[in-house]
């Protein structure tokens, strides 16, 4: 498939989205409210079949946190870049995809013991490497004195 | 019956695969020269590394206690984990001018990573690696090393 | 004709004879059996300083390496530096472990090989005690080492610990069917189970050879169930040390761990040392029927040399085993016993019963 | 964690053991809280994060010639690929085109990653099931791989010998001589790994149908390299978006669909045998030229994200970055193989035997610093 017919058919199927031009890859941002149905909907559609989650990223982007995913089919070997933003800091809450992805467990507890990003339905939301007492290292606004030595 | 055929050939297949395993751990048995164990502490003499191990950063001095770094810095900024420091010094030179020149060029062994970026991006190829690998010492403050040797210059010709 | 022409018997009836001369019985009696025992136990170390040491070797060479090298010449007191620091590791007291089954186990264990020692024919006359019943007294010895295994396991307060000596548990139950019915198998065709008779039997040809096909089919399946036995690899199951760090002896240090250590050597030697006596004539030395010369010669050698060679080949051959497979799960070492070598250890007693009936053998 | 053993009954009484930190068949620090009853294992869980060291967090500080040495450390295994991987996201934003011979020299470097690694894999899984001789053996065979990197490199696992735009120095003038000489030596010794463990009777009593992922699973869990391939899921990197020179060679994707011990084992035995046969393509064709592109001594990706994906020797490695057009960068995010790889333990491996738990640990064949990251 081309790109352009890629672009056009994921619009179809993710009106709401916003799908950015001259990417790397297809990207569609989308509300936290609305990942987990986007996400089905992609990996649902046969013509796209979306269906390897290869890569779920938290993000900081400075004002709001973020998460990004990276999907290819197995099919027709494409990838879309699906992004989202959460303007909360404080409680920063978004759906799992983890009933769409089982393998997005690993990286959502990796997302929530890194960033502080809850994940709502998430079968065992734990934290991953770091201890329960530590903070959010990935956070930009992250202070550790003791560790992280900046010349 | 098929069934009992089949017993006796996971039997025989079984076995076979077995004897098959013991003959290789067999073989190297009746052949000891095969062995490659190196005696390490007693081969050092003939023990020679390759020239472009990544041993350690040193500075080499030629016979006039004579260096060719100039203090530029940029080591330190290309070292990723702060391995390196650089502690300059002014001089006045005959003209008049004054001049940076090196105080102490300290490398820190224990945090080095063995990159390779700053032998690397040397503008005047001040710094190599040596292919000492016994690193080993008793106390962690030897682990810090002053590169440059004491009353060292910088090399003519070197800017 | 007179096949050894080394003969022990007058040996120690002369000490018998000498001793009791000069003592009441009873006393003679009582110093015998401590010369035997320091005799045995001088033994007992030197073997099992051995066989350590030849396993290391062993292994080395199998894998492309060296093996012990610096202590002593190509290595050899490597096993006694090994013993000396041993002695010296601290015994690390287990919090919460049965102190009493906790020390009592390694005993328990080192014991039990050193009373099969005993029965054990080295030579013609050179055995400390020859029953009637030998084969079975050995197995019924050898088998006891479990309990030490089980209790280490119990006593130690280790879920690994536990689960090996569980494992071994059912191991060795399993097993000893198997050794028991291939030596029985010898048994009846040598019609004995004096160990002095099995060996004199064979003077004319060892039981394997006699026996063929079902004494070699007893053969085979007893050096893999002695293996198991012996909880060496591929049946190291009770010490896995890939899944259960070290199994049983997980929490033994010191001269405890040591004892386990050697009794698995010496278990070892006695396995071999059985299937030895049981199949390739014990001390006998190899014969040809008709040619004298070479038989003249054979019998030159001193009868313990040849036991003690026919222990070390299949010493080796248990070596090679275990540095050669991957270790079996437990449901395929049980599998193993109960589905193969148990089935064909029935029908090959039969078989060897119909032999001797029917006078089929050598 | 809390680890709180039920007590109702014998029957329904969990045992509950933990493997790890310091296990010998966890190959690192991951601990494993297992749960059995009786030798059977009821549920796994994977606790981690002993080595988390925040690579992620220390690449926002570095540049990108500096981040190259903190990817060695991942997944110390396929340290070059890893080095590749970075090099390779960085140049595309760079919009730069290496020298030919780079490209030559990075695949072959690559493959002989590709192959010591599953040397290792050999040696230690034979070790796992208790053969402890494969550990020499393997361990024989991979020491002369990593003389050839010293040789070139500098260093024997931890490389750090790719750059953006190019390499660190030339190969050395031996390399090809050696190479050959190691695929001549290794072809003549390869069979024995098969004599030794493929082919013996007890390992595949052990591997065989154990830890089962089917096609949907391996989909499902995002399993790649030769864990997914060998449940049929045909995810090579090499093959579907070729990079360096792997558009220039042909090579077979090994592919199974039974997706067990046994063949994630297979898989990997004949990947050695792929990579011998793409370093044989390549090795006397290598274009002469310069072994490095002109770069900037400060490189500065422009604003953008940038995602790049390479086939280590465990699979996938995503390096996904972002840029604010700054000399460091903004994000840096690697999707290790071995940490998604890991997730579906608990699916393999309950209801199996101890020993298979080990087993099917070891075929997953974890690097836990690449876990943890």
């Amino acid at each position: 498939m081309e790109k352009s017919q890629l672009y056009a058919a994921i619009t179809a199927i993710v009106p709401e989205a916003v799908t950015a031009e001259g990417k790397q890859f297809p990207e569609v941002t989308v509300t936290p409210g609305n990942v987990r149905s986007v996400m089905g909907r992609l990996k649902e559609e046969p013509s796209l079949s979306f269906d390897i989650l290869v890569c779920l990223t938290g993000m900081d982007y400075g004002t709001d946190l973020g998460v990004v995913y990276h999907l290819r089919s197995y099919t027709f070997n494409h990838m879309v870049v699906v992004k989202t933003r959460i303007p909360d800091r404080e409680n920063p809450a978004i759906d799992s995809v983890c009933s769409i992805f089982p393998g997005a467990e690993f990286h959502e507890r990796e997302v929530y013991d890194l960033l502080g990003i809850k994940f709502n339905d998430h079968p065992d939301l734990r934290r991953l490497f770091l201890e329960s007492t530590w903070g959010y290292p990935l956070r930009k606004d992250y202070k550790d004195d003791v560790n992280i030595v900046l010349k | 019956m098929k069934s009992v055929i089949e017993y006796f050939k996971g039997i025989y297949n079984g076995i076979k695969s077995l004897l098959v395993g013991m003959s290789v751990t067999g073989g190297y048995f009746i052949k000891p020269g095969t062995t490659l164990t190196q005696q390490y502490p007693d081969n050092r003499d003939t023990l020679v590394m390759f020239e472009r191990f990544k041993g350690e950063v040193v500075m080499p001095h030629n016979e006039k206690n004579e260096h060719k770094c100039t203090g530029c810095g940029i080591c330190e900024i290309n070292c990723p984990n702060g391995t390196i420091e650089v502690i300059s010094a002014t001089e006045v030179t005959e003209e008049g001018k004054k001049k940076r020149i090196i105080d102490k060029h300290i490398y820190h062994l224990g945090m080095c990573t063995f990159c390779g970026l700053c032998v690397k991006t040397c503008p005047s190829q001040a710094l190599a690696f040596s292919q000492e690998f016994e690193h080993a010492v008793f106390d962690r403050t030897k682990l810090t090393k002053v590169l440059n040797q004491p009353g060292s210059k910088l090399m003519k010709g070197v800017e | 004709m007179e096949f050894s022409i080394y003969d022990f018997s007058s040996f120690t009836a002369w000490i018998d004879q000498s001793l009791r001369a000069s003592m009441s019985p009873g006393l003679a009696v009582a110093i015998e059996m401590l010369i035997i025992g320091v005799v045995i136990l001088i033994f007992y170390a030197i073997v099992g300083l051995f066989l350590v040491y030849a396993e290391r070797k062993v292994c080395a060479l199998m894998q492309n390496r060296l093996g012990p090298n610096r202590v002593g010449p190509g290595g050899i007191f490597q096993t006694i530096a090994d013993l000396v620091k041993l002695l010296f590791v601290e015994l690390v007291p287990i919090k919460n472990a049965d102190k009493i089954l906790f020390s009592l186990a390694p005993y328990i264990v080192i014991i039990a090989s050193f009373m099969a020692m005993g029965a054990l024919p080295f030579a013609k006359g050179l055995h400390a005690i020859d029953l009637n019943i030998g084969v079975f007294y050995l197995m019924a010895v050898s088998s006891m080492g479990v309990v030490g295994v089980l209790l280490a396991g119990w006593a130690s307060n280790n879920k690994y610990s536990l689960i090996g000596a569980m494992r071994s548990g059912a191991q060795i139950v399993s097993y000893e069917l198997s050794v028991g019915m291939s030596l029985v198998t010898i048994v009846v065709l040598a019609g004995t189970m004096q160990l002095s008779e099995i060996v004199q039997a064979q003077q004319y040809g060892w039981f394997i050879f006699r026996g063929h096909i079902p004494a070699l089919i007893a053969f085979v399946i007893f050096i893999v169930a002695s293996t198991a036995e012996t909880n060496r690899g591929p049946f190291d199951l009770a010490e896995a040390e890939s899944e259960l760090t070290a199994g049983f002896h997980t929490e033994y240090s010191g001269i405890r761990f040591a004892f386990f250590f050697l009794a698995e050597y010496i278990n070892m030697f006695i396995v071999a040392a059985i299937a030895t006596t049981v199949f390739f004539g014990g001390w006998m030395p190899f014969n040809v029927y008709g040619w004298e010369g070479f038989n003249k010669v054979m019998n030159l050698i001193p009868p313990f040399i040849w036991f003690l060679g026919k222990t070390g080949a299949l010493i080796f051959l248990i070596m090679w085993f275990k540095w050669t497979f991957p270790r079996l799960r437990i449901d395929q070492l049980l599998t193993l016993e109960w589905k193969y070598f148990l089935p064909i250890n029935i029908i090959n007693v039969l078989i060897m019963a119909l032999i001797v009936l029917l006078g089929w053998h050598w | 964690m809390e680890v709180k053993e039920k007590k109702v009954g014998l029957e329904n009484e969990e045992y509950i053991i933990n493997m790890g930190p310091q296990h010998p068949s966890t190959h690192g620090v991951l601990r494993l809280v297992v749960a059995l009853k009786g030798e059977i294992v009821q549920r796994v869980e994977p606790h981690i994060g002993y080595i988390h060291r925040g690579i992620e967090k220390m690449c926002e500080n570095l540049t990108y010639q500096q981040i190259i040495h903190l990817t060695d450390r991942m997944d110390y295994l396929s340290a070059h690929i890893n080095n590749e991987a970075v090099c390779l996201a960085v140049e595309n934003a760079l919009e730069i085109e290496v020298p030919e011979r780079v490209k030559y020299i990075r695949t072959i470097m690559s493959e002989l990653t590709r192959i010591q690694s599953h040397q290792l894999f050999w040696a230690t899984f034979g070790m796992d099931l208790g053969g402890l001789t494969c550990f020499f053996y393997g361990l024989r065979d991979r020491e002369k791989i990593l003389d050839i990197f010293e040789e070139s490199c500098g260093g024997r696992m931890i490389v750090s010998y790719n750059t953006p735009g190019g390499l660190m120095n030339d190969i050395h003038p031996n390399f090809q001589n050696r190479v050959k000489e190691f695929l001549k030596y290794f072809r003549g010794v390869i069979h024995e790994y098969d004599d030794l463990l493929t082919g013996n009777v007890i390992f595949q009593e052990r591997s065989k149908g154990m830890g089962v992922m089917t096609l949907e699973q391996a989909i499902a869990w995002g399993l790649t390299g030769p864990t997914g391939r060998a449940s049929g899921f045909s995810c090579d990197i090499r093959k579907h978006n070729p990079y360096s020179a792997y558009d220039k060679v042909t090579f077979r994707e090994i592919l199974y669909t039974e997706g067990d011990v046994f063949h994630r084992y297979l898989a990997r035995m004949e990947e050695m045998r792929e990579s011998m046969n793409i370093i044989d393509q390549l090795i006397d064709n290598i274009p002469e030229g310069p072994y490095t592109a002109k770069m900037k001594p400060v490189i500065k990706l422009p604003e953008g994200e940038y995602f790049q994906s390479v086939e280590t020797a465990r699979g996938e490695l995503g390096v996904y970055i972002v840029s604010d057009g700054n000399k460091n960068p903004f994000r840096v995010k690697f999707r290790s193989p071995n940490f998604v790889n890991l997730a579906p333990l608990n699916l393999m491996a309950s209801g199996s035997k101890i020993a298979d738990l080990v087993a099917i640990g070891g075929s997953l064949d974890l690097i836990i610093p690449d876990i943890d990251r």
